[in-house]
């Protein structure tokens, strides 16, 4: 039995990485398009298959499954093995993982069906290697394997986002959000190697077992966990690194859907979910976890206030979300991280298909170009809506249970400042999202860019039909009411976002009402007062109630309000500068900084050796001088000679 | 084994196809290339027999073979081979054969092209096989002299305009050119072998025993100052070659304005000579003199690390961004080297291989760009993903690597450097290394972006590129599938390597700070 | 005593012969044949070379002033081989003095070798120093001979009146020697100098000085720059080879045989002149823009070379000088017949006429460059052993700074090498037609093809023979056998 | 009189030979600079067979004089071919080669 659920698991994590191969390296077949797509979606398929059966198989038997193979020898010995480590937080990992993946793949098929075949055959390999690569590090057994696949999720991240290549930002975008997710897996890859001087080993399971039998040196400990959350930060966004979740948008919505926000930003609060027992040993590290979650989480709701741009809210609010979880682990209680992970999972895909299928309609990101749309997409619309009151974390949906539990957690660790502050973000959040809510599925479209026609029959992603097909001036002169060729997505693309929502809503109901599983979840962790439930969805509402008034019943003038948080809102639209930083940084202190160090080579360092060889030369023109072509000097030569070497054997005696 | 003198055959391959296409193939192309390729062939299987046949149990050298040459000096040619040396006599084997396919359009001269390509090859493999401090020597500078003439002959020149407080200097020495830079290259290269030269007559002097037999040496407790001395020797000579701060000029220079084949062997495998020799005749025969200058090493490996890096960044050809990323990549090895324990040596072992693979398919990259859009200059290239994919994969798989991409050889290698740097006496040294890696990816992101992954460049003269073609495949290929297959399974080339390391590290003096005592 | 072919002075008797038949043939026959004088010649120096193997070692002549011992049979071998090489090339020479006059030259150029070979086993000052003037004073005749008319009557004299001058020197010291020992045997010499008579050391110092000036060390270098570039190039080729290796040997009997432990005295005045002679010649190789003066320079230093190994004043160093003296007369003879054979189709001695030459003749060019680069040292070429050599002996000596000097420098001279080479393959060519490479001049050119490669290939016989040759130098009793 | 005063003449001699060949520009100068130098060697020679009674020196100093007149002889023949090639006899203007 237990070893199934490690077949199965392998079973799971490797479907895909075959699938990768066989894209990769038969590509006639790649290039096919389609039928690479469908291959792909089939291995995803049976990768949740197996994922969910390995959950089954391992909740019963409750038994952690090591399976390992020695991967890396030195001096006769292996330092580092990769295998599957099947418990139950990478069993449900996993399935969500699986899931999603699955999902989106089954919707990109919809999604992206005027992709040209080769860049679809392409898109595929990519998702296949990112579900491989992701549910090698909800599996991994070590840190080491769990760095690496750590490492090839943001690759595939790079990939997706970079995958509309043509487009400048997109370029720019995958450039930057590796950039940035390196900078933190610097960090944790130097957190990974102080560690196994400290403890030797790599395993999770050795290195739990040292740190619960206090076998682990506290001394230098601190900076070890710290350099991991640097990796962290760096993947889940945390404040500073935050700034490339939204630039990410650029790449396809589903892969924004499922890299973006179900998975792999969540890696960073996986890693911390796994290790916590390690985190609880530095507890100054936890402090510093728990304030930079909490501020993140409000710096992103802010954000999110003032975007624009769908996928961009979106964006923010996984961001601020991040935090959310971020705090969980920081105020100590991992598992209502790692539950608030699970629903955003779902939710969060939710949204992000759902607006993929918005976008996929109105040929726009843009909010103001929407409007109306739930008359003519009523079922998008109303997933979209059960997405949002998840998030907003309004009872019986999906976010409910997992926001109030880290709101308990926070309060229960005596972290009133980040409990305040997400209290706040819970009103901005349910804010945030109505304002979309109302800006595009209620009213009449602000503005209504003729992109109509571009609409579901284009070949290039929205935005470079947009921008091939119009110039800017006839795009602002065409104010339409309606958007008149928006309609339902195809059911490849319907049929993942029923899928979720019904997800979302069975995680919402069972854990409401403490079904199933969370019943003995919510029997051992139920510590928060009881203020606290109410507050926090009154909290909710009340931000939705500013939404609806604002946006949909305009009693409350969006102008004023903005007028009202002038200065917030204009720092808030230039991202409070740190993009501005990163920036800066970037151009002035790198790349100047390279530059110099460029001169100095070339000029300096090869310049000596340019002046040696150059004196060489002129040294040996100089001596020619010597040999005058006179007879009688020669003869000087001869007397001075003899001069020497007389000197020389006198100093010798 | 079995009596048949694989290592003889490995080496002396090239040299009779060098031989046979001089004076038999001339003017027939197909026939000069079919007979390289050959050549390149009967190597690679060799060290791949090799390589598999090792006995990784028995470890040592294996495979002797033994002829006198001068019995009365102590002259012998002894050829043998442990876990490292067969490692990077595979990576000869692999480059070469995949250099062969790389240079296969080169039309004027192609028959001396080869010849010489192939001389040069034999100089290499000899130095990783030979046991005789002589023959290593000899076969040394075999390795260094036919770059004269490569890079004079086929190479570009590029631009520099001399400036700075060294400027006239610069301006009379022509820098830029590819004479210049041929030049620079081969009389640097043998200035550093006057290093080593003097250092190795000093050892045999010195040990008194009248033999240059490496595994004699080995025996012999040489005086700690002489171990000094010769060690710095060593050091300085193969450094050198190694491309250490600040000795490394000449290959920036080189390796821009060398062919692409040239390139990818001299960055790919002659480099690694330098690391192999302070490796193996620095650290193997003098533990003390190691010791003594592990933080020298050590600490200027990662001023190369950075250093190499920032220079790269700072580049606007191509090929130079690739000739400093090997100067910051060849500062992992000799970081590794310098850590003075087994992960970390394996590391730098491990680097040698994995940067070779790697900077050989780079250079193969940017000779097919070149090749095609008749340009180096970066910022003015752009989106060349879309008219050549795979040239465009292949060099962001190349790109990924050398940024240290788990499941590309570059990950493994930098992972252990930086494990057995953290080990060291000096754990501080991790840093600069990270550091670097981090620069590395910001380069060589940056320019696979703006030549491949970003819009189409307005120029016409980019307008219909063509794809990578026929035997260039195989080169791509050949190198892109080495680089993932041992970043996948790195216990391939580790184990092997681990059975030369080990007892090298045994001999080495222990150090105070060092850390992991099992990793000894 | 019964005539025996292994008697000494049977070779010297032979090229005595062959001297005077020349001599006669010029006299009878006018004008005489060049290819009969020449052919004669070559025969004469082939048949003598045979008899040098024939030669018994140890075998002495008028009470012990002339001994064959192994170290003269070799140098005598060295001399009688590239003389031999010499003519051969010359064969083709069509200068018109050289086409009536042959006779004198080869008469003159047979009295020179004849003058080294009675030096090769001279053990008594007057011998030697009369052997030495008998190999000098042709010297400056051939000079003279044929070439640049303007040119070669200026080297000429300079060379004489240098040479004569440093002739003066050494017999100078030679009297201070004579004087002290009261002796004109060489053995006399290692017991005087224990003495440390200040007068023997001055003696042995001006003598030291004036064989400094007949193997061109520096500062007694300058007149071979500008013979080189006059003489004809045949027997350039030669005139940089076998008065230098007559030189060393003249240096090795006075200074290191039998002399013992206090040959050491000269150890760091020989290492000195070593440095500076390499130092110089090959700084001052750099700029020059003649081949044969480049030639000339890089000689120069390769004397510092030679002194490198000798100044290391043991057994092995001297068979290493002599393993460097064969490869370097492979070398360099080879290099110079390639000059002949450029220098003759393209008009010119400039190195530019090199240009292109790969493409014009392959095999002449891959000639070049392999004499270029053995003397460069450069592997599987003799040249490198030859270097290695040197240096190994003198690092047993421990001269660490000599031979780091040396070997940094052969950096340089791979420098103005590599530039000989960059014309060759690099640049492109003037003109495209082949070089016109007279029969003769091919076959000699591959002679020491031959040599260099297989010296470079195989060295295991060379080493062994010049190490038999050098062993005779300590097989005297007083000597120690290191 | 002992030796020394031989001696000191004879070097005497000999750098008054030396000084004729650095300082005079007529080539046939230069060559009587010479032949003194070998007379100085010859009176050191005689000086020291008197004095150490034995014959060696005074052989020597018979080949000493033969080759001093034939490089006399071999000299004036070199100096005569370059006079009737560049008419001139003088040191200073020797310097086609140089470099």
């Amino acid at each position: 039995m237990m070893a199934n659920s490690g077949a199965l698991a392998l079973i799971a994590w490797l479907l895909p990485i075959f699938s990768f191969l066989v894209l990769a390296i038969v590509f006639p077949f790649r290039r096919l398009g389609r039928p690479a797509a469908w291959f792909s979606t089939l291995c995803a398929a049976g990768a949740f298959a197996s994922a969910v059966l390995a959950w089954r198989i391992q909740s019963v038997a409750a038994h952690p499954v090591h399976l390992v193979w020695p991967w890396l020898p030195t001096a006769g010995k292996t330092i580092a093995d990769v295998g599957v480590l099947v418990d139950a937080q990478s069993t449900i990992m996993l399935c969500l993982v699986s899931l999603v993946a699955f999902l989106v793949q089954f919707y990109s098929v919809g999604y992206l069906h005027d992709e040209p075949a080769p860049a679809l055959g392409r898109y595929y390999a990519y998702q296949s290697l990112f579900a491989f690569s992701m549910m090698g590090l909800a599996l991994a057994p070590n840190l080491l394997q769990l760095f690496m696949c750590w490492e090839l999720v943001g690759l595939c991240s790079y990939l997706l986002i970079g995958f509309w290549y043509q487009r400048p930002s997109a370029a720019r975008a995958a450039v930057k959000a590796f950039w940035i997710t390196k900078a933190g897996d610097v960090g944790m890859l130097v957190g990974i190697v102080m560690l196994y001087r400290l403890a030797g080993t790599f395993d999770i399971t050795e290195l739990h077992s040292m740190a619960a039998s206090n076998a682990l040196p506290l001394a230098g400990l601190s900076i070890i966990t710290f350099c991991l959350y640097l990796g962290a930060m760096g993947k889940s966004a945390q404040f500073p690194f935050h700034v490339w979740l939204p630039d990410a948008m650029e790449g396809p919505t589903p892969v924004s859907a499922l890299i973006h926000a179900a998975t792999m930003v969540t890696a960073g609060v996986y890693l911390l979910v796994r290790t916590d027992w390690l985190f609880a040993l530095t507890p100054n590290v936890l402090l510093i976890v728990a304030w930079i979650g909490a501020f993140t989480a409000l710096l992103a709701a802010v954000l999110a206030c003032v975007q624009d741009d769908i996928k961009r809210v979106l964006a923010y609010s996984t961001v601020s979300q991040l935090g959310y979880m971020m705090t969980a682990i920081g105020a100590g209680v991992a598992s209502a991280g790692f539950l608030h992970l699970l629903t955003h999972g779902l939710f969060k895909a939710l949204l992000f298909l759902g607006a993929g299928a918005v976008i996929h309609a109105v040929g726009s990101n843009d909010l103001p170009n929407m409007g109306g749309l739930a008359r003519r997409m009523p079922q998008t619309a109303l997933v979209f809506i059960i997405g949002t009151l998840s998030l907003a974390g309004i009872p019986i949906f999906g976010g409910y249970v997992s926001k109030e539990e880290i709101l308990g957690a926070v309060w229960g660790a005596h972290l009133t400042g980040p409990f305040l502050l997400l209290m706040l973000v819970a009103g901005l959040t349910a804010f945030y999202m109505f304002r979309v809510v109302f800006l595009a599925f209620f009213g009449t479209p602000a503005r209504v860019a003729a992109v109509a026609h571009a609409g579901a029959g284009h070949t290039t992603p929205p935005r470079v039909a947009h921008a091939a097909l119009h110039n800017e001036a006839v795009v602002e002169g065409a104010h339409v009411n309606e958007t008149p060729h928006a309609h339902e997505p195809p059911a490849t693309m319907l049929l993942p976002l029923w899928v979720l929502a019904v997800g979302t809503m069975v995680v919402g109901v069972m854990s409401t009402f403490h079904l199933g599983g969370f019943a003995a979840a919510e029997a051992a962790g139920e510590t928060a007062p009881g203020w606290l439930t109410p507050t926090a969805v009154g909290v909710a509402l009340a931000g939705i109630a500013l939404a609806w008034a604002t946006y949909q019943m305009r009693a409350v003038n969006p102008e004023s309000l903005a007028n009202a948080f002038g200065p917030i809102r204009s720092a808030a639209l230039r991202k409070f500068w740190i993009d501005d930083i990163f920036e800066g940084i970037y151009s002035f202190v790198l790349l100047g900084f390279s530059r110099i160090v460029g001169w100095i080579d070339r000029y300096l360092v090869d310049g000596v050796l340019n002046l040696l060889s150059d004196w060489t030369v002129q040294a040996g023109d100089e001596l020619r001088g010597i040999q005058t072509g006179k007879p009688q000097d020669y003869v000087y030569g001869i007397g001075a000679g003899v001069l020497v070497l007389i000197l020389l054997m006198r100093l010798v005696f | 084994m079995n009596g048949i003198p694989l290592l003889s055959i490995m080496t002396w391959a090239p040299f009779v196809s060098a031989i046979i296409i001089m004076f038999c193939a001339r003017h027939r192309p197909l026939l000069v290339r079919l007979t390289a390729l050959a050549g390149a062939s009967v190597s690679l299987v060799a060290s791949l027999i090799v390589y598999v046949a090792y006995d990784k149990t028995m470890a040592g050298f294996q495979f002797h073979e033994q002829l006198a040459l001068v019995p009365s000096l102590g002259i012998n040619y002894l050829l043998a081979i442990d876990g490292m040396s067969a490692l990077l006599a595979l990576l000869t084997s692999i480059i070469i054969f995949a250099g062969v396919f790389a240079s296969w359009t080169v039309k004027e001269r192609g028959q001396e092209f080869y010849a010489l390509l192939l001389l040069l090859v034999t100089g290499v493999y000899g130095v990783f096989v030979s046991l005789d401090l002589f023959v290593f020597f000899l076969f040394y500078e075999i390795a260094v002299l036919p770059m004269y003439l490569l890079i004079g002959i086929w190479g570009s020149s590029g631009f520099v305009k001399p400036q700075g407080i060294f400027g006239k200097a610069m301006g009379r020495t022509g820098v830029g050119t590819k004479e210049y830079a041929a030049m620079k290259l081969t009389l640097y290269l043998l200035f550093g072998s006057a290093f080593i030269l003097v250092g190795i007559l000093a050892l045999y002097a010195e040990a008194g025993s009248h033999s240059f037999s490496i595994i004699a040496l080995q025996q012999v407790q040489f005086d700690p100052t002489v171990q000094k001395w010769v060690f710095l020797a060593f050091y300085i000579g193969f450094g050198i070659l190694a491309g250490i701060w600040p000795l490394h000029t000449w290959s920036p220079d080189g390796h821009a304005s060398a062919p692409t084949a040239v390139s990818m062997l001299h960055a790919g495998v002659l480099m690694k000579l330098g690391a192999y020799g302070v490796v193996r005749l620095g650290m193997g025969m003098l533990p003390d003199g190691m010791a003594y200058w592990a933080f020298l090493v050590g600490t200027i490996a990662c001023i190369n690390i950075v250093y190499g890096a920032l220079s790269a960044m700072a580049q606007t050809d191509l090929k130079y961004v690739i000739a400093y990323s090997s100067v910051s990549h060849m500062g992992v090895v000799m970081l590794g080297a310098a850590t003075m324990n087994v992960v970390g040596l394996n590391g730098a072992v491990f680097q040698m291989f994995a940067h070779g693979i790697m900077t050989g398919l780079f250079f193969a990259l940017v000779g097919l760009v070149y090749e095609k859009a008749h340009s180096r200059a970066i910022f003015s290239m752009g989106g060349f993903g879309t008219m050549m994919p795979g040239i465009a994969t292949a060099f962001t798989i190349a790109g990924l690597s050398s940024l240290g991409l788990p499941a590309t050889a570059g990950f493994i290698a930098e992972f252990m450097t930086f494990l057995g740097a953290w080990s060291s006496a000096h754990p501080w040294w991790l840093f600069p290394g990270v550091i670097g890696a981090f620069l590395t990816a910001v380069y060589v992101l940056r320019v696979t972006k703006q030549i491949f992954w970003s819009t189409q460049s307005p120029d016409p003269h980019f307008a219909h590129l063509p794809d990578a073609q026929g035997p260039e495949w195989a080169a791509l290929g050949i190198l892109t599938a080495t680089l993932v297959i041992f970043g996948v399974a790195p216990w391939i080339a580790v184990g092997t390597i681990d059975t030369a390391t080990t007892p090298l590290i045994a001999t080495l003096p222990k150090v105070a700070g060092a850390s992991l005592g099992l990793l000894r | 005593m019964t005539f025996d072919i292994g008697m000494p002075m049977i070779p010297e008797a032979a090229l005595f012969g062959l001297m005077v038949l020349v001599l006669l043939i010029g006299l009878i026959q006018r004008p005489a044949s060049p290819a009969l004088i020449g052919w004669l010649t070559f025969i004469g120096f082939a048949g003598t070379f045979g008899l040098t193997f024939f030669a018994r070692e140890g075998a002495t002549l008028f009470s012990g002033s002339f001994a064959n011992d192994s170290l003269a049979i070799f140098s005598k071998k060295l001399f009688v081989a590239s003389a031999a090489l010499s003519v051969l090339g010359s064969l083709t020479l069509r200068q018109g003095s050289f086409q009536r006059r042959a006779a004198e030259y080869h008469f003159v150029l047979i009295a020179s070798v004849l003058g080294m070979l009675v030096l090769a086993s001279a053990r008594e000052l007057i011998l030697l120093f009369v052997s030495f003037e008998l190999m000098s004073i042709p010297l400056y005749v051939l000079t003279g001979f044929v070439k640049r008319q303007d040119a070669a009557p200026e080297a000429a004299l300079k060379f004489f009146l240098v040479g004569t001058a440093s002739s003066a020197v050494i017999v100078y010291g030679i009297s201070f020697i004579i004087g002290v020992t009261g002796s004109t045997d060489l053995a006399a010499i290692p017991t005087a100098l224990v003495s440390n008579d200040p007068m023997m050391l001055l003696g042995m110092t001006l003598l030291l000085a004036g064989l400094g000036f007949k193997i061109a060390a520096f500062p007694f270098h300058m007149w071979a720059p500008d013979t080189y570039e006059a003489a004809s190039t045949p027997f350039v080729a030669w005139l940089a080879v076998a008065p230098k290796a007559a030189g060393f040997i003249a240096i090795i009997r006075l200074y290191v045989e039998g002399v013992g432990a206090a040959t050491l005295v000269w150890m760091p005045v020989v290492a000195a002149v070593a440095g500076m002679t390499i130092i110089t010649g090959n700084l001052m190789a750099i700029p020059q823009h003649n081949i044969k003066r480049l030639l000339a320079y890089s000689g120069i230093a390769h004397i510092g070379y030679m002194l490198v190994g000798l100044a290391a004043l043991s057994a092995n160093g001297i068979a290493m000088v002599l393993f460097y003296l064969v490869a370097y007369l492979f070398g360099n003879m080879g290099a110079f017949f390639v000059v002949e054979a450029v220098a003759r189709s393209e008009n010119s001695e400039e190195i530019d006429a090199f240009k292109g030459l790969a493409q014009r003749s392959p095999l002449l060019a891959l000639a070049m460059l392999v004499f270029l680069l053995s003397l460069g040292g450069i592997p599987f070429v003799a040249g490198f052993w030859a270097k290695l050599y040197v240096f190994l002996a003198a690092i047993d000596r421990g001269m660490y700074g000599l031979v780091f000097l040396g070997a940094v420098l052969t950096v340089v001279a791979l420098y103005y090498y590599l530039l000989v080479a960059r014309r060759m393959y690099i640049e492109a060519p003037v003109r495209t037609e082949r070089v016109q490479v007279p029969t003769l001049l091919g076959v000699v050119i591959f002679i020491c093809i031959l040599g260099v490669v297989g010296m470079g290939a195989w060295p295991r016989p060379w080493v062994d023979a010049t190490q038999h040759a050098a062993a005779s130098v300590f097989a005297a009793p007083s000597a120690s056998t290191k | 009189m002992g030796l020394e005063p031989y001696l000191f003449l004879s070097a005497t001699v000999f750098c008054i030979g030396l000084f004729g060949v650095m300082t005079r520009r007529n080539t046939i100068g230069i060559l009587l600079g010479i032949e003194l130098m070998m007379n100085a060697v010859n009176i050191n020679l005689v000086a020291f067979a008197r004095y150490t009674a034995m014959a060696a020196g005074f052989v020597f100093t018979v080949f000493t004089i033969c080759i001093t007149v034939t490089e006399a002889a071999l000299g004036l023949a070199i100096v005569i071919l370059l006079f009737r090639v560049r008419r001139t006899v003088m040191a200073d203007h020797l310097d086609l080669l140089k470099g």
